[in-house]
């Protein structure tokens, strides 16, 4: 019983790195580059909202409702990602994939080092809407087995995140789009399609939804500590990237729940400090065994 | 063009520099004393540095308002403050005391990193007039850095921090005389910071035992995590009388949520020094309501108070990290004036010598909550108080020297 | 010299190359042809060993090479173009040249270390003869990168060359040249013949394939569907419903 | 004056860190895990020296050996995977190692003093230097001799085939192979050599601290040493070289008076020369041109 409550909690938890795994995935397979700024600017997303929050709302426990709380860092997040679309790919060179990943570590760094100033390094209050659904944060099953009520509202909005991103991808002319450039940069761009905006526009999808996954994140959590929290996190996204393979929705899905599960198992094994170790075991037998990931495609002819 | 780009940056800097360095001397002051502070004021530890740095500024202030240092020829010396940056960064923190060395420094105060802490120590002379250790020879007088024993690395580093062991152990036997009915003692521990660790350990583990605790297991955490549940399940398990937690704020609060979350009950609940911050209370005090800590410092006496109402004055909060800073100018003027320290550019080696001679020599020092004694090693025992949070503040609960 | 046999290769569903056979014979220019797409330059990359073929052999002068890597593929001596030049573009036309001498040869002339460090003399001296043959001897110090179009093309074959192969794959040479520059090609390539090496050509200008050389396969949608001299090419009916697009319905 | 050559030292022990991931760099690998690798001859260099008491030459060798051993073995699986899921693949091994370090426990007791690594609290008293009566100065010779040595060997292998060969891999792999260059042995060795590399720089590194912990080989420093040579250009050494010494001297070292806000300026700084500059302050057609003016010869029409 204990396992299984080990992976049901790293089921839940690994909500959060499919989310940001997505992100990540998301313009790895519209722009086959690397943004690693992405959990960074969706975390400052989160902060606005934060920061408005406590603008707005001086009184009591913060005076805004959840849902625009969200919302507030949903549209910080797109806005941040258009920002680090324009100032780390609009302008580096396209053949150079250095460049970009170069720039995208110098706004991580940035972006960490401006939160740091903002908050003077000291984690923020990040009101716990989520648990306010349930009566009892914990849904108690039997005494040995119990979840998390407001991991399990992360997870739910999380897979309806991801659904309302597979609508636009595969039902919206935007989405036709985005998929176009991604297969067939030259063909898409023959057709009259602007790469350029295509581009930006996946960049500020994927920000929307960084943005969204800060603010639930700080929202379970009830912290927002960005430089602790975001490069491990950026590291698991990478990852669960990987694992998922590159460019796939659904990979970075199963990637993130996967990871999560597994994380959590062998840290009820093997302790929390030797977790990692065996997250990154996982890493390399993917590499080794099946590198193009759980979803990815077989490397095709150019 | 890159050259010249290159040369207009450069130039800007170098204007920058010169505006910082050149303070002017103030007229009723014959000579100026210099003194460094260092810590992280980036990255994630910024507020240590950030408090380090305005109780130094406001200690100076206060010296400078009663006159200032009594030099060694009778002249008067004002306090010159300078706090440099270090990111809480092994590598960077050396290259910070290096610079310190070859300026006009005579004294230390920092760092606020027990991982910057014990790699510094290590470069410093192990033991004064070894001619055949190289170390730098420079006395460094720590506040916050925190972890057990560094001191003794070097007889060059004196610290004026809280002797942990001496604290918990005074704890753990307060406890168990208070409730005698206590039999188990359960850990937390934050396993990747160096004082967290060391604390739970190396004091924690030790003194809850020899107070004639049964310890029971520990969770084990990381500073990055935010999921506890899978550690805070394994502590509901062992239904433990006591929780004693070795962890920062950051997660410290986590812990205490999930533990609120799976209703984990305890008698007890008790933190690790640094967590008396006003960053726990912020970030978790409906959790946090009774968990006792002990610590050097509380705003109780005259002299705690004017200390913390200076260092508002530099929006730096007064802890029992910072406050130690406040302590530490004090104690050093002191030192300087009973050692006739010169401060003038020939003196400089001469000068650190007799402050660290000094240093030495101290047996007790006033500190703000009361009396300091101090070590050979260069340690210190500092009187403290247990506290717990009550509501938005800490209270105190209860005072050991009474 | 070089037997294809029933050689296929699969892209998920797409027959990129369906069992193909063929054979080049030794010292002479084999031309291959076909209308985009009709897989030319996989087979080009499956003989160079840049992928593996679904089934099928390769032989090279009596060696199997179905399943080699490039590097010894050219070990056996087959050197290649790209058709979309891919010469090492931030280094100096010298240099270009002077990383590619890797073949048996000169592996075998020089101890690991002074290959590593630069080669045999006689090898370096044989890069002078390479630019004199591309007529680049005056260029040998500008980057690859900033060659004129032709410049890189004839860089590209020198390259080849500097392998000392018994065997090139020129994939597509005159793409984008004028008529002037296939003209001097051509005289290349019979200059290659003349020094008894074997020519496989893919090309897609008629006029050089038909004038240079000696057969010529013809490949659609990944099959063979002729093969003969130019004059036996020229009136193949099938071949002209494959360029006239009628065979494919 | 001992600030000086404590800057002398870290600029020195930074250049080693560049360079070893320059090498790898120039085969168009981007290896996030040359902090790992240095932590390796770090925590080997440091129990040689003060567990085995052998001088610091032997173990630094020994140190640089074992790193690019394991160095090696990455390079092979390294190979299946290319750019960016190699940029992910080393990411994961650097803190793979990071984390081993931080589980490793090897202690003895001398004299009442345990020595040796004690996993998360890191590994203490490694003074080779001070207790042997090195000054700062001795340390600073001692650091640049090796540092003289890396670049010197870099550099001539640079100028030599090899450099020519790891450069023409880093192009265009394909044509690479095509043109007989085994991608295998180039790519493991040009691992293997900046594996070596980091090693050296890392166990230097652990003397010159005195302290190590798994903390201090995190992703920022293995970020710093592929920064050093993008910023300083791939076309040769001496451009990491002056990113090393523009990043350690004028960004943190003549700007720590601007306290806290010089961290913001590094990121801002990376992000606008990758922007305006993206192949380096000294790039192919810098160093082309500069050659051009030392050897007296005119510009090229197109350089």
């Amino acid at each position: 019983m204990d396992y299984v409550q080990a992976i049901v909690d790293g089921l839940l938890f690994g909500a959060v790195y499919a989310l940001i795994g997505i992100g990540f995935t998301l313009i790895f397979g519209v722009m086959n580059k690397i943004n690693m700024a992405y959990a960074a600017a969706s975390f400052a997303g989160a902060y606005v909202s934060l920061g408005i929050a406590q603008v707005v709302g001086l009184s009591g426990d913060f005076g805004l409702p959840p849902f625009v709380m969200f919302l507030v860092s949903a549209v910080a997040g797109g806005v941040f990602a258009y920002i680090v679309y324009l100032i780390c790919f609009r302008f580096t060179p396209d053949h150079y994939e250095l460049a970009s990943l170069m720039a995208t570590i110098g706004t991580l760094l940035m972006v960490d080092e401006m939160v740091v100033q903002a908050t003077n390094g000291e984690p923020q209050n990040y009101p716990e809407v989520l648990q306010g659904i349930f009566d009892n944060p914990m849904l108690e099953f039997s005494e040995e087995f119990a979840i998390r009520g407001d991991l399990l509202t992360l997870f739910i909005v999380a897979v309806i995140a991801t659904l309302g991103l597979l609508w636009v991808l595969f039902r919206t002319k935007l989405g036709l789009a985005t998929r176009a450039v991604a297969q067939q940069r030259m063909a898409a761009q023959l057709c009259g399609i602007r790469v350029d905006r295509t581009n930006a526009t996946t960049f500020v999808i994927a920000g929307v939804l960084g943005g969204l996954a800060g603010a639930m994140i700080g929202a379970v959590v009830g912290t927002l500590l960005q430089s602790l929290v975001v490069i491990p996190l950026t590291i698991k996204g990478l990852i669960v990237t990987v694992i998922g393979g590159l460019g796939s929705i659904p990979g970075a899905i199963v990637g993130g729940l996967m990871v999560g599960a597994f994380e959590n198992v062998f840290l009820a094994i093997r302790g929390v400090t030797e977790r990692d170790m065996y997250v990154m075991l996982l890493l390399f037998v993917f590499l080794a065994f099946r590198p193009q990931g759980l979803f990815g495609r077989v490397a095709v002819r150019d | 063009m890159i050259v010249k780009r290159f040369y207009l940056f450069a130039g800007a800097a170098a204007v920058a520099l010169t505006g910082v360095s050149g303070t002017a001397l103030a007229q009723k002051f014959d000579r100026e004393v210099h003194i460094a502070g260092f810590g992280a004021k980036s990255g994630v530890v910024r507020s240590f540095g950030v408090n380090t740095e305005g109780m130094m500024r406001a200690a100076a202030d206060k010296i400078n308002a009663g006159g200032g240092i009594k030099l060694g020829d009778g002249k008067m010396g004002k306090v010159v403050v300078t706090f440099y940056d270090d990111r809480c960064r092994a590598e960077e923190g050396i290259s910070v005391i290096r610079r310190i060395a070859s300026g006009k420094f005579v004294v230390a105060v920092g760092p606020t990193c027990s991982n910057v802490a014990e790699p510094l120590f290590g470069i410093l002379q192990k033991t004064v007039d070894d001619k055949s250790d190289s170390g730098l020879q420079f006395p460094i007088f720590t506040d916050t850095a925190i972890k057990g024993g560094l001191a003794k690395i070097s007889a060059w580093a004196f610290r004026n921090v809280p002797n942990e062991t001496e604290m918990y152990k005074n704890l753990f036997a307060w406890v168990k005389k208070k409730w005698p009915n206590l039999k188990t003692v359960y850990g937390g521990v934050e396993e990747d910071f160096a004082h967290s660790r060391f604390t739970w350990y190396k004091v924690m583990d030790k003194q809850a035992k020899a107070a004639g605790f049964k310890v029971l297991g520990r969770a084990k955490w990381l500073l990055a995590d935010t999921n506890f549940t899978t550690q805070v399940r394994a502590m509901k398990k062992a239904k433990a009388d006591i929780i004693s937690i070795s962890s920062h704020p950051f997660t410290l609060c986590g812990l205490l949520k999930e533990m609120r979350r799976q209703r984990v009950k305890y008698k007890v609940l008790i933190g690790l020094t640094s967590s008396s911050s006003m960053e726990t209370l912020q970030g978790c005090a409906r959790q946090a309501k009774g968990i006792i800590i002990p610590t050097s410092f509380a705003p109780v006496t005259a002299a705690a108070k004017e200390a913390s109402a200076g260092g508002a004055k530099y929006k730096a909060s007064a802890d029992l990290h910072s406050a130690a800073a406040w302590e530490n100018m004090m104690v050093l003027k002191q030192v300087m004036e009973s050692k006739g320290v010169m401060a003038k550019a020939g003196t400089i080696q001469a000068d650190r010598r007799k402050i660290r001679d000094g240093l030495a020599a101290l047996k007790n020092t006033q500190g703000l909550i009361g009396s300091i004694k101090r070590h050979k090693s260069g340690e210190a025992t500092k009187p403290f108080v247990y506290v717990h949070a009550q509501g938005k503040e800490w209270k105190i609960l209860h005072d050991p020297n009474k | 010299m070089l037997e294809i046999k029933t050689l296929s290769k699969h892209f998920g569903g797409v027959r990129a190359v369906d069992e193909l056979d063929f054979t080049v014979r030794q010292g002479e220019i084999f031309g291959l042809i076909g209308p985009n797409g009709s897989g030319k330059s996989t087979t080009v990359n499956l003989v160079t060993g840049i992928f593996p073929p679904t089934a099928g052999e390769i032989i090279f002068d009596g060696r199997d090479i179905t399943t080699a890597q490039p590097h010894v593929t050219l070990d056996a001596g087959i050197a290649r173009t790209f058709q979309n030049i891919r010469l090492f573009n931030n280094m100096t036309v010298w240099e270009n040249l002077w990383v590619a001498q890797n073949s048996a040869e000169d592996k075998k002339a020089t101890n690991l270390l002074s290959r590593w460090m630069g080669g045999s003399r006689k090898a370096k001296s044989q890069v002078e003869e390479y630019l004199e043959f591309s007529a680049l001897a005056d260029k040998r110090d500008e980057l690859a990168g900033n060659l004129a179009f032709g410049e890189q093309r004839r860089l590209e074959v020198a390259r080849a060359l500097a392998a000392k192969p018994k065997m090139v794959l020129l994939d597509e040479p005159a793409a984008g040249m004028n008529r002037e520059e296939v003209r001097a090609l051509d005289e290349r390539l019979r200059a290659l013949k003349a020094r008894g090496i074997t020519v496989l050509l893919v090309e897609h200008v008629m006029e050089l394939v038909m004038e240079v050389t000696d057969r010529i396969a013809v490949l659609n949608f990944g099959q063979k569907i002729a093969e003969g001299t130019p004059s036996e090419i020229q009136n193949n009916q099938a071949v002209k419903d494959a360029y006239l697009g009628t065979s494919g319905d | 004056m001992d600030f000086y050559f404590g800057m002398l030292q870290i600029v020195g022990l930074h250049t080693i860190l560049g360079l070893s991931a320059y090498i790898i760099l120039l085969t168009g690998q981007v290896s996030m895990a040359q902090a790992g690798f240095m932590s390796i001859g770090a925590y080997i260099a440091g129990m040689l020296t003060v567990l085995a008491e052998m001088h610091l030459i032997p173990a630094m060798l020994i140190g640089g050996v074992a790193a690019a051993l394991v160095a090696c073995i990455v390079g092979f699986p390294a190979l299946r995977v290319k750019g960016l899921m190699l940029v992910v693949a080393t990411i994961a091994f650097g803190e793979f190692i990071r984390i081993f370090w931080f589980n490793f426990d090897y202690q003895i007791s001398r004299g009442g003093v345990k020595l040796g690594p004690e996993g998360g609290e890191g590994f203490k008293q490694i003074r080779f230097f001070p207790e042997n009566g090195w000054s700062t100065l001795d340390v600073a010779i001692f650091i640049w001799v090796v540092a003289g040595a890396v670049i010197a060997a870099v550099w001539w292998m640079d100028r030599s085939r090899a450099g020519k060969v790891l450069r023409a891999v880093g192009e265009d792999d394909l044509a690479a192979q095509s043109a007989g260059i085994n991608l295998t042995v180039v790519k493991v060795s040009a691992f293997t050599a900046g594996g070596f590399i980091a090693g050296l720089g890392g166990s230097v590194y652990a003397h010159y601290t005195t302290h190590i912990e798994h903390l201090n080989f995190d992703i920022v420093m293995a970020t710093f040493a592929i920064i050093y040579p993008i910023l300083g250009g791939l076309s040769n050494v001496f451009g990491t070289i002056l990113a090393v010494i523009f990043v350690q001297v004028f960004l943190l070292e003549v700007l720590r008076p601007l306290g806290d806000l010089r961290n913001l300026l590094f990121g801002a700084m990376i992000i606008v020369v990758m922007n305006f500059m993206p192949h380096g302050l000294f790039s192919a057609q810098v160093a082309s041109r500069i050659k051009g003016v030392f050897s007296g010869r005119k510009e090229g029409a197109n350089a």
